[in-house]
């Protein structure tokens, strides 16, 4: 369990050079979420057009949660939103995995470096945060064209 | 079957001895359980080990306690068929209570002033209902007192019969469309009795009215499953089931939806100087440094009842409740106050002696190394309704047996003796 | 002073490895203290010997309880110049300025009714005002938050300065003839500053306000005296001074004229079921059955720490903060969040390092087996202030020596290597 | 500490057959006291009558509060307020001597046989009960002719 496991190199070169960081997308839902233990927080827009998931977001906190972001925003922009919700899940299943990883884990493809991240309690919360951020904003979405 | 002389090795205290080096009977659980070697254990390991602040650092030794924290409130929710999030940790069931009462407090003067509330259905008027029964403990009574007087509510009381059981046969009357909660006791610390918890919830939620069980006697010593009797909430405290003294239980069904009582750090969600956010349950309603040592001595509590399994320590308490009716019922100047059969009953037994003070018969046992309870238990009004100033309690628990109840009856006979009554 | 390789063999803790088998450098106590074999042990020895319900029972160990019980009390109450009847017991220091909040918010809401006040001081009317201080923790921020709120008074802050001292220059108008209460942290958990007692207080005096000192990170580090700076209310905790987890303390300067704030048992005089009278402090504020294993653990812990001898303890913890401080500044990266000099500060030292984030320093730290807080520390306000999205924070107690301070430093200068920041 | 020093004869003759127990005094303060742990109560009332006190009482309790509550009254009613108030502090002081009794104990005559009950920390309380509601009743009859 070395931290050498949580700050995997992928990681830190997406915390260094965040993708897709900066709220660009004009319309969608938009939510804001925090970590209330260490500060850390994430505003998150996201549209679905033509099935399609647009996200853009900006955020403070930790490398962790960072590299979380910009990895996530890489995996699901433009995806639709139905595969979108299904890598959440993915994601969720593998920072509950106390460094086991998942059978089908390959389709987070980058991020199956966070498994790393799932060794440390402490940190889970910091990975999931901009997809929980996700998950939130494109509920409401689902939830609006309900309506 | 028990293997009593087992269990009590497993209890340091009970191998003392007391006064003139008698032998300790100890009695007195209803009021306070002994803990067994591996509670203890389990508090002093966890200072010598894991201590740290939980849910605040990211230190090895915090990441340690907070899962050790995690693990334990999993085990003690799932002991009551809840889940992690729907308990909190309070200091004692009289706290649990009081979060309750204060959540409509704090939810009625919102509403009051129209600030947004967070759940209307704590949000009380002027001659709204709260039913309680008369065999309430004071932490059940005492609070909603207050409660009443703050908000304009009025008490209703289910009350007693002379064989100690609540009387349901208006029921239907005193929990009507006014009433907005019912709180009352699983099992009487004074009398034994074990209340018809369905018939009562059943009214309740025909009337929409939120429940509340003190299950202070209940949890300790017998299977209970807060989903099965679906009640909204429940409170109970571990030093009565074997757990370190400071750590209480809330249940809540719904907790998100429950308006917060004590506010501070690790309640938050976000912070300015105007104004805050509070967090999900079950953070939402631990402010400040937690309990942890106690929490996790209390799993180690919860271990060891599960280990030899609470339908075997009701059937064992009944069994020596039934001795010690038979026995005590032998003496004439023995009067028991509360059921004398085994129905619905749990193994908690007052009674007086004659008109000896109950002060004084408990001082002649103790001398005897016969630790009871004297006093009104903390429900006077049970004494008023019974016309007694004070009774002597005697309460059984795992680790009591035969020759505990045996020299219980005897101690008594001999108190009459002391004071030359017969 | 301190022999601190002696007193590091009384902590268990502190010879444990951490992570890759790392010696522990626990800058944690801020947070929580670590605990003495001393302290440990008490608490294992009341459940071994002495375990029952206190003041409730005739039997030999509830009497010898109770007297173990009530000496801790008047040990406790000694170690900060007040009587016995002056200090009650809470589960912690949150739990502390919840009640006195709660006391004003019953006493306003009786006189809205008309009821009879115990005490027209705790009494609020609109527009009354609450002063604070900018550097609060969340425990003095968020229970006057709600209690405001519910009430219709208002808040006003004393302002933080750059230098992470409170500025007192308008201090004459931001307590003035509205104020009613004045509540305010003696030493900062984020910052280190002690913060000028008597000028404060002294202010709150000429406006007739009550004042509440939050002396959570004092207690444990300095000598205090409740008497000579003359707060009408003190509050701390016992985890922070190496006492168990789950007591608190509340010191009230005339505490049978306050009104009563959790109700139940215990704290009663006389209950009906229609109403009831409360006992005299302090039994008036323990509803329920209290902490007593935790109680008599922190008497414990006032044992080690006067042992030792708090102007000793202050001093050396000045001493290493200086060593820090020295240490830190050394490093271009570090920005120190708070006073710099020695002049009326403490033992905690809050900073950040280049743009990394705390939670990465923290986390690298760590590997090394030094233990530190990162994150807003409950004081979010004061990161608002300084404009950082949380802090490093390293505390020291009588328990760290120079060592400890050098692999701070050295692990502060590894972990600007880990990120490859120069 | 057996209980037979609690126990003594002659508190269990006081408590057998308590002296001047029923209120029969018709003026004078009236106060109710209450000892909460173990629900024993007294009311009594007293007056100051030509500088000498009158006490009348009535009580529910153990028989450690009954006698002393009869001892007090053999001993205090007819006396000097002054007297009283000083038999109330030696008693005081014999209820707190842990069984060592005090240096001027026998002014308080037969009340001497309490210093048993001061070796039992929870009965003190049931001794004193009379002597505090008398200390409370005496001084609310000096501050009301002080007025
Ligand atoms: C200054 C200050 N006030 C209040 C508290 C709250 O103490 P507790 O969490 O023990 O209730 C703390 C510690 O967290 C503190 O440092
Ligand atoms: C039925 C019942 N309710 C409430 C309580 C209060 O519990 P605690 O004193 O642990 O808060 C007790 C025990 O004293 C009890 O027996």
């Amino acid at each position: 369990m070395s931290i050498d496991n949580l700050y995997q190199e992928i990681i830190l070169e997406h915390y260094r050079h965040p993708q897709g960081k900066g709220i660009s997308l004009e319309n969608g839902v938009e939510v804001h979420h925090v970590n209330p233990s260490c500060g850390d927080e994430i505003t998150l827009r996201a549209a679905i057009m033509d099935e399609k998931v647009g996200v853009s977001y900006d955020n403070t906190g930790c490398s962790i949660s960072q590299a979380s972001a910009s990895m996530m925003w890489e995996l699901v922009h433009g995806k639709p939103a139905t595969e979108v919700l299904a890598l959440e899940a993915e994601f969720l299943a593998l920072m509950q995995s106390k460094g086991q990883g998942t059978d089908e884990d390959e389709s987070l493809s980058d991020a199956i470096a966070f498994v790393g991240v799932s060794q440390f309690p402490a940190r889970v919360k910091c990975a999931l945060l901009p997809w929980m951020a996700l998950k939130d904003a494109l509920l409401q979405n689902l939830r609006s064209n309900n309506e | 079957m028990i293997d009593v002389a087992a269990v009590k090795r497993d209890f340091p205290i009970l191998s003392q001895r007391v006064r003139a080096n008698r032998e300790l009977i100890y009695l007195d659980s209803a009021a306070t359980s002994q803990k067994p070697e591996s509670v203890i254990n389990a508090v002093s390991r966890f200072y010598q080990n894991t201590n740290a602040a939980i849910h605040r650092g990211a230190h090895a030794l915090a990441e340690a306690a907070t899962v050790e924290f995690e693990s334990a409130r999993e085990k003690i929710a799932h002991f009551i068929g809840a889940q992690s999030h729907e308990i909190c940790f309070t200091k004692n069931a009289t706290e649990s209570i009081n979060a309750v009462t204060y959540m409509f407090l704090n939810e009625t003067i919102k509403a009051q002033r129209g600030i947004q509330v967070e759940n209307p259905h704590f949000a009380l008027q002027a001659g709204d209902e709260i039913v309680l029964t008369q065999m309430e403990h004071h932490a059940n009574l005492v609070p909603w007192q207050e409660l009443a007087l703050k908000t304009g509510a009025e008490l209703r009381f289910i009350p007693l019969n002379t064989e100690g059981r609540l009387d349901l046969s208006d029921l239907e009357s005193i929990i009507n469309n006014k009433t907005r909660v019912v709180s009352f006791v699983h099992q009487s610390n004074f009398l034994g009795t074990i209340n018809p918890v369905n018939s009562i919830i059943n009214r309740a939620k025909q009337v929409g009215a939120l429940t509340l069980l003190d299950a202070c006697q209940s949890v300790p010593h017998l299977t209970m499953n807060v989903k099965s009797i679906d009640v909204d909430f429940a409170v109970f405290s571990g030093h009565k089931m074997l757990g370190p003294l400071g750590v209480g239980v809330l249940y809540l069904k719904d907790p998100n939806s429950a308006p917060v009582f004590l506010t501070g750090g690790s309640m938050i969600e976000k912070v300015t100087l105007e104004k805050s956010t509070y967090a999900q349950a079950p953070q939402r309603f631990e402010a400040g440094t937690q309990a942890a040592a106690e929490v996790i001595g209390l799993a180690a509590a919860v271990d060891y009842l599960e280990q030899i399994g609470m339908e075997v320590i009701h059937r064992h308490e009944l069994a020596l409740t039934k001795l010690a009716l038979e026995g005590l019922m032998q003496i004439p100047q023995v009067n028991i106050i509360g059921p004398t059969d085994l129905q619905e009953r749990g193994g908690i037994i007052s009674f007086t002696l004659a008109d000896l003070h109950p002060h004084d018969v408990g001082q002649v046992l103790d001398e005897q190394g016969i630790a009871v309870r004297v006093g009104h238990h903390c429900a006077w009004p049970i004494c008023t309704y019974f016309n007694v100033p004070a009774t002597t309690r005697a309460s059984f628990y795992l680790y009591n047996d035969e020759h505990d109840v045996e020299m219980l009856v005897s101690g008594v006979t001999r108190t009459l003796d002391y004071f030359g009554v017969s």
